[in-house]
């Protein structure tokens, strides 16, 4: 289908992301998806996302007489049907997350700058001298089915993750970082040494060095509980396909399952235990919709609210009266980046070769930024909801973005001076430039395929650069799929000279991972002394300095604008329709719904019809 | 002298079946049958439908594969060398067909269908070939306008005549004729027969006459044999046989030919009940117990006939 | 069949095979919407080629003009602008031609092969036949439309020509058991063991004398192959299998209507492209009719 | 008989074996796989090597190909790597409802397209036969989609005459009576989709049986013995005709099977086609070569099941 899952994704990577989100990562944070994000970030506050609120509403403001209970319809757009893997050590498509978000089991909440508060069911205290950290939680949580919470549930997933018999990605580096780690999943230790009991409600982990991650969630620490007296006897490798995972989970969310149709819909019924307060819904139904007939759903009042609404379909909703469109920015930046070198995958570190490569000239890359006009797509295809990206961390991140950066905005006329510049010339009169050594230049660019607009706007940037005299081709001479396209830019395939990607930041932006020297993910393969110290400090113990990390944060993006390794692109606006009979609803990554799910209200019986 | 030779000819053909869809058994349809062919002499081959006569005509143009014995032709072993199409066996041996129509490709025109053989074995310029096509349509007695004409335009004996006149194209020395007439009006038939008679004589053909009609064969031919379940259960000449029938089978045959005259009627009646009778009490002399004919005893000269050997004390 | 239209063969027209063009055109005339189809076809067809040999810059075509991304029908586009702001009548005349000659390549391909398959199956039988209806029944029972994703996915450069020669390994089988079928039970016909006495080599007897006499049924086999063909990719398209968007065809064309806001607001950016599919194989399928009455002596008209 | 089909099952071993080494080979040629999705910032390319180890991914094909098979034949298809779970029970779950909506499509097309066809038949060369000839030839040149996305606009959102997703409402309790309506109830609006483009190779099949027929010396028989028209058609014509459309079921469903990628995919309808497109773009492997070998296997059943219902209604053929 046009629009399975990559469409989606499609640039995003959301299933990568949505995973990471939920691991937490020492280099990364995590969530790419919004909802998760916000689950744990409640407090007020002014969050990143102040652009948005000039767009789009970030809540509905709804003065209505609520009703007694009410289901909450919700639709989750989808073509397919979702995977039904209800527990947070096992998931893996970005969709069982958002169900889960109904009934999350997190431990944490978060601030605006998407910092752990102390909020939420647990705290968190780190002890930086000695790579310590400390979570409690709460005494009086309870678990849907009415058992109480303990911090064996809390010990739980980390026992889970660690097994050897674990097939899910979250033992990442991340996770070996917690001491002991290692050995359990190797067999060789009953449990993990690292994770220490202090009383019934306090839990002691060791790490093997901590940076400001943790206050992300990052470093190895798990932010979820798992319910130990449901799934604790069930081996490790049968848990995926258990009934405990599968149909009836225990919560400790506003909601709790009540039936599910498999891969088609979840109802939920409200959490009398929650510990919040008894939810004023009297229960949640999530649908899977395709995203042919959402459009058409959503006009003739069939939901509420719907997520992972494609803003493309923007103009597909904007006149209907019966819907508030809610916005905010996504932790988000697709980029264009120019191959520089080759992965050494046997010293397993990124060597770089500018001279050698075709793309090794910096006023090149540069010109290839500056003859895009971004700008135009933007506003055509996505109604402004992207927009020109001038680096590589999201607005959202206020304290690290450098917000004076220039960026590479349209202006053809400073291309082709740059061209000109660097000696690349049309020299045999074919319309397109030559390279300095009168060599025919044939860039090939390499992009993911998914829905039709996709092909139209790289035609676009391909005809952008013909205006300036370069000649860019397809890799392959279509769009690539996107298993396909990952592939060959992670085999730094010689076909590709340039490519299009994209990659969801998560709640810590931190560039580890992604431009460091170890990183096989560094897909332009380019790293320099500066690039590489800058990336490392940034995680580096000196930044539990605030101050230090966010000047660090803008050096690297500095550096990254001033090599054009990368070339940012867009930045982008995630929509959510909701509908008018929706209250207490908001959006805003401050004060997201999902942490206020026991206050939804509804003002109407039946959705409000357009 | 013979040109050729058939020896201990044999055409069988599998039958599958069972789980496997393995030879279970074997149909004889020619089993074990040797002839001899002289110049300018017409040989026929009798029988009851099915019992394997056009089968053999077929084997020894090459159009069934032979299972055993072989076939010698000018003193040489052309068994297997009969599907090599541009051998001169195949040259020297022609066949006419029972079906006349079907026999004709529909799509190709007079000309083109006579001129097949032609261009197949004789090397003529087209000139010649026009010639020589327009010969052949004179020698079968067709007006050189059907040159151009397509086969649906010609009647039945009209198609067998250029059937004909296809065979004779490259003056074979032997023709297989299977059923020439069977397909014809009984008054077309005898112009037919006449005609094939008429250039046999002419250019000093033999032929090897298949059929089931014995009026027809007693007609044509001088050397006759009657054939049963793949075998031959007499053979001899003409006269041999008709005057002279030895094996049961054969006699039954010949009291079965009708008679258009009323008279005798009682008598022909009581003559095929008498032989009935004869071949029911004789039956285990000329027949083995699987119903295989005997292998042929020779009676005379050129008169063969098959049966056990007390038989021949009889004889 | 066949024998039946030597019977009924047209005794009146002298120098022509019974199955000739004269019935066919006889069939025509007593049909008239057959007639017109094929008048229509002939000039779109010839007219497609040249308008789009002569008329189009594909270069200018293909070119994204953002700022008339669904353009309506009007002045500067005849009948509007596709979501890329390309126009949509220079789109259909050369989708058309690319998808009439991929139809186009794809009948003659499975044509050429399944008749060659079809025929020495038929005339030589024997293991050859066994063999080769073994490997078709394969073909049939496989879950073709599976295995054709499959192969999209798998090609490293998706082409018109990979395109083609996938759907020509699945497509030949139905005409190559059509044609077996006829050439068995014409090679049991006098006249081909005529030839074989008479020393025409199997080639020979392949290709002159049994091929002509089923010429009439390839002929109806190869039309209405061709009507299936022209919209074959319309499918793939839909399910994001289609050809790339260098290759304007009608299949993405049409394939564009997958949301309700194409599907009702911006209908002149697929209608006009599922009509003329439409269009197209109803002629071809009124020719083919009529041509196989032609072939079939019980269903003549005249 | 019996013989028969025993022996058909066994010549189906064969073609399926060969099928499960072509669409095999074919996946792993399929760039990526099914770890290739899950790269994040975060995921550690060892671990991702270490799970693609686990999964026996980098083996050579013929390993792993004697692995799967070898498996399969104790009845276990592997794990989905999307889905986590046994690929026998998740195609099981899809397999139900891709069935159920086949079978109403074939029981709405056989509704459709008989009296249609017989209709054309009988009043061959009528303006009621040309208008059934055109609609047979429209239906056959209307892509499924897009017919397929009108009747859900039109249908399921305008008129909301039919749900619009789905395989029935998650409010209605499982093993109820309202359940299986509404089960059905959701199965309707898609199979009549399908029935109604589905239609042309019966109708055509129909009509020139019937026009056939009407030539034949039974039916000259009949007539000339003062039988009305009416009889004729009913009591012998019809008869004679429908027995090979009876005998077109097997084919008829194994031929919906395969148009159930289209139509599952509009429908938003959980079932076995709609799974294989998604696979195909998860790479998910295990759940590609399961469901081809199915869909194989039933079209091999399907088309044993046509012979044997021919060889039923029709004593003339016999399959020995």
């Amino acid at each position: 289908m046009k629009k399975t899952k990559w469409s989606l994704v499609a640039l995003l990577l959301s299933v990568l992301l949505v995973l990471a989100a939920c691991s937490g990562g020492d280099e990364e944070p995590t969530t790419e998806e919004p909802e998760e994000t916000s689950t744990e970030d409640t407090t007020d506050g002014e969050p990143a996302g102040e652009d948005s609120g000039s767009l789009f509403e970030v809540a509905v403001t709804n003065e209505g007489e609520a009703i007694e209970g009410g289901t909450l319809q919700v639709a989750m757009v989808k073509d397919e049907p979702f995977q039904g893997i209800f527990n947070w050590e096992l998931y893996e498509d970005g969709y069982d997350a958002d169900l889960m978000e109904w009934m999350t089991n997190s431990l944490f909440e978060v601030d605006e700058n998407f910092m752990i508060t102390d909020e939420g069911i647990a705290t968190l205290e780190v002890d930086q001298e000695n790579n310590k950290a400390t979570v409690k939680i709460r005494e009086d949580v309870k678990w849907s089915d009415g058992e109480p919470l303990t911090i064996e549930d809390v010990i739980l997933p980390y026992h889970i993750i660690g097994h050897k018999d674990y097939t899910g990605v979250r033992y990442d580096t991340a996770f070996q970082n917690i001491i002991g780690a290692e050995e359990y999943h190797a067999g060789t230790a009953e449990t993990i040494s690292g994770l220490k009991q202090i009383d019934d409600y306090t839990l002691e982990i060791s790490f093997k060095q901590l940076s400001p991650s943790i206050f992300y969630g990052g470093d190895g620490l798990w932010t979820y509980a798992a319910p130990a007296h449901q799934i604790a006897d069930i081996p490790v490798g049968e848990l995926v396909e258990s009934d405990a995972v599968r149909k009836n989970p225990v919560s400790l969310g506003a909601f709790k399952i009540d039936k599910i149709v498999p891969g088609e819909s979840v109802s939920f019924v409200k959490n009398e235990n929650y510990w919040k307060g008894v939810p004023k819904l009297d229960g949640v139904v999530v649908k899977v919709v395709p995203s042919s007939s959402i459009s058409v759903a959503i006009e003739s009042g069939d939901y509420d609210i719907v997520q992972s609404f494609n803003a493309t379909k923007m103009p597909e909703i904007e006149n209907l009266e019966n819907i508030s469109i809610l916005g905010r920015p996504e932790l988000y930046y697709s980029y264009l980046g120019f191959k520089l070198g080759k992965f050494d995958t046997v010293e397993n570190k990124v060597v770089t070769d500018m001279e050698g490569s075709k793309m090794g000239n910096q006023q090149l890359r540069q010109a290839m930024g500056y003859a895009l006009d971004i700008e135009q797509v933007s506003e055509v295809f996505y109604n402004n909801l992207r927009e020109r990206a001038n680096s590589l961390i999201p607005p959202v991140f206020e304290a690290f973005y450098d917000e004076e950066l220039a960026g590479y905005t349209y202006d053809p006329e400073k291309a082709m001076a740059l061209l000109d510049e660097a000696g690349y010339e049309d020299v045999d009169g074919d319309g397109f430039r030559e390279d300095p050594n009168g060599e025919p230049l044939e860039i090939k660019l390499a992009s993911m395929s998914s829905d039709a607009t996709q092909e139209e706007i790289i035609a676009f940037y391909l005809q952008n650069w013909a205006d300036v005299g370069l000649n860019v081709t397809l890799t392959t001479g279509r769009l690539i799929e996107f298993n396909a396209f990952y592939d060959m830019v992670e085999a730094d395939d010689p076909e590709i000279d340039i490519y299009m990607g994209a990659w969801g930041t998560g709640t810590n932006p931190s560039p580890s991972g992604l431009y460091g020297e170890a990183d096989p993910f560094n897909y332009s393969r380019y790293t320099s002394e500066e690039l590489e110290t800058t990336v490392r400090a940034i995680d580096s113990p000196e930044a539990f300095d605030t101050e230090y990390r966010a000047d660090q944060f803008k050096a690297f993006q500095q550096h990254i604008e001033e090599v054009a390794n990368i070339i940012p692109m867009q930045f982008r606006y995630e929509i959510m329709p909701v509908n008018k009979r929706v209250k207490n609803f908001s959006f805003d990554y401050a004060d997201e719904y999902t942490s206020h799910l026991h206050e939804l209200e509804l003002v109407a019986e039946e959705p409000v019809a357009n | 002298m013979s040109f050729m030779q058939i020896n201990d000819l044999k055409v069988h053909y599998p039958v599958r079946g069972g789980f496997f869809n393995t030879v279970i058994d074997r149909v004889l349809a020619v089993d074990g049958i040797t002839m001899e062919f002289e110049r300018g002499k017409a040989y026929g081959l009798v029988g009851e439908s099915g019992c394997g006569k056009s089968t053999t005509g077929k084997a020894l143009i090459g159009l069934e594969k032979i299972t055993n014995g072989s076939i010698i032709y000018e003193g040489e072993n052309v068994t297997n060398k009969r599907r090599n199409r541009k051998s001169s066996f195949n040259r020297d041996v022609q066949m006419i067909f029972q079906d006349a129509h079907s026999s004709l490709n529909p799509r190709k025109r007079v000309k083109d269908i006579i001129a097949e053989p032609i261009r197949n074995f004789l090397n003529l310029t087209p000139k010649e070939e026009e010639r020589k096509i327009s010969e052949l349509l004179e020698i079968v007695g067709m007006p050189e306008d059907a040159k151009l004409k397509y086969p649906h335009e010609f009647s039945g004996g009209q198609k067998q005549r250029l059937g004909i006149a296809r065979a004779i194209a490259t003056n074979p020395k032997l023709i297989i004729a299977d059923e020439p007439v069977s397909a014809l009006d009984l008054s077309v038939q005898a112009q037919v027969l006449n005609f094939m008679k008429d250039i046999q004589n002419e250019f000093g053909l033999s032929y090897l006459f298949i059929s089931h009609d014995l009026g027809v064969v007693k007609h044509m031919c001088d050397h006759i044999s009657i054939m049963y379940k793949g075998r031959f259960v007499e053979t001899g000449t003409k006269h041999d046989i008709y005057t002279n029938p030895q094996h049961i089978y054969t006699k039954r045959l010949l009291s079965a030919i009708p008679e258009v005259s009323p008279a005798g009627r009682e008598n022909r009646k009581r003559e095929r009940i008498l032989v009935e009778q004869h071949y029911q009490a004789e039956h285990k002399n000329y027949f083995d117990e699987n119903e295989r004919v005997f292998d042929l005893l020779q009676v005379s000269n050129t008169h063969y006939v098959a049966a056990t050997s007390q038989v021949r004390g009889v004889l | 069949m066949a024998k039946k239209n030597k019977k009924t063969g047209n005794n009146n027209y002298v120098n022509s095979p019974p199955t000739g063009l004269q019935v066919i055109f006889r069939e025509f005339m007593k049909d008239k919407l057959a007639m017109f189809s094929l008048i229509l076809l002939v000039v779109v067809i010839l007219g497609i080629f040249v308008w789009a040999w002569l008329g189009i810059d594909q270069q200018q075509l293909l070119r994204v003009s953002l700022r008339d991304k669904f353009a309506e029908p009007g002045e500067k586009f005849l009948l509007g602008a596709d979501q890329g702001g390309k126009d949509i009548v220079g789109q259909i005349i050369v989708g058309a031609r690319n998808s009439m000659l991929i139809a186009i390549a794809i009948t003659l391909i499975t044509g050429v092969f399944g008749v060659a398959v079809g025929l020495i199956c038929g005339y030589f039988g024997g293991w050859i036949d066994n063999l080769f209806m073994r490997i078709i029944d394969f073909f049939i029972t496989i879950p073709q439309l599976m295995l054709i994703i499959v192969f999209i996915t798998v090609v490293p450069k998706y082409t018109v020509g990979a395109f083609i020669l996938i759907m020509s390994l699945f497509l030949w089988t139905g005409t190559a058991r059509l044609v077996r079928s006829k050439a068995l039970s014409e090679s049991r016909r006098d006249y081909v063991q005529a030839s074989k006495t008479l020393g025409t080599n199997d080639f020979v007897i392949i290709t002159r004398e049994i091929l002509p006499n089923l010429s009439s049924i390839i002929i109806v086999e190869m039309t209405l192959n061709f009507a299936g063909n022209v919209g074959i990719e319309t499918g793939l398209s839909y399910l994001g299998f289609g050809l790339p968007q260098s290759t304007p065809s009608l299949g993405t064309l049409v394939a564009s209507a997958n949301n309700p806001l194409v599907l009702q607001q911006y209908w002149w950016s697929w209608l006009p492209a599922a009509l003329f599919i439409l269009l197209m194989m109803l002629g071809i399928n009124y020719v083919g009719q009529a041509l196989r009455r032609a072939a079939d002596s019980r269903q003549r008209l005249g | 008989m019996w013989k028969t089909i025993v022996r058909r099952f066994l010549i189906m071993i064969p073609q399926l074996f060969v099928l499960s080494v072509i669409i095999f080979v074919l996946a792993k040629f399929m760039p990526g796989d099914p770890f290739t999705g899950l790269i994040s910032p975060q995921t550690d390319p060892a671990r991702i090597a270490e799970l693609t180890e686990k999964a026996g991914l980098n083996d050579p094909w013929h390993i792993q190909y004697m692995r799967w098979i070898g498996n399969a034949f104790q009845g276990d298809l592997g794990l989905s790597y999307t889905y986590k779970r046994d690929v026998a029970d998740l195609i099981g779950e899809r397999a139900l409802n891709t069935f159920w909506l086949s079978l109403l499509s074939v029981f709405i097309l056989y509704l459709i397209a008989i009296p249609l066809g017989i209709l054309a038949g009988r009043y061959q060369n009528s303006r009621l036969d040309k208008t059934i000839v055109l609609y047979s030839f429209v239906t056959y040149a209307i892509p499924t989609f897009v017919l397929g996305l009108i009747f859900l606009f039109l249908f399921g959102y305008k008129l909301e005459w039919f749900p619009t997703s789905g395989s029935v409402d998650i409010k209605y309790e499982a093993g109820t009576l309202r359940y299986y309506w509404d089960k059905f109830y959701h199965i309707l609006l898609p199979s009549f989709t399908y029935a109604v483009l589905g239609t042309t190779g019966i109708i055509q099949y129909l009509r020139s049986e019937i026009i056939d027929a009407k030539t034949m010396d039974y039916v000259r028989t009949a007539r000339s013995k003062g039988i009305p028209m009416r009889k004729v058609y009913s009591k012998h014509i019809f008869r004679n005709s429908l027995l090979p459309i009876a005998a077109f079921l097997g084919f008829t469903i194994t031929g919906l099977l395969g148009g159930s990628i289209f139509v599952e995919t509009i429908f938003g309808y959980p079932g076995m086609g709609q799974l294989f497109v998604s696979s195909i773009s998860s790479r998910d492997y295990s759940v590609i070569t399961a469901l081809v070998m199915l869909f194989g296997f039933l079209a091999l059943l399907g088309s044993l099941l046509s012979d044997i219902i021919m060889s039923i209604v029709d004593p003339r053929i016999r399959i020995e």
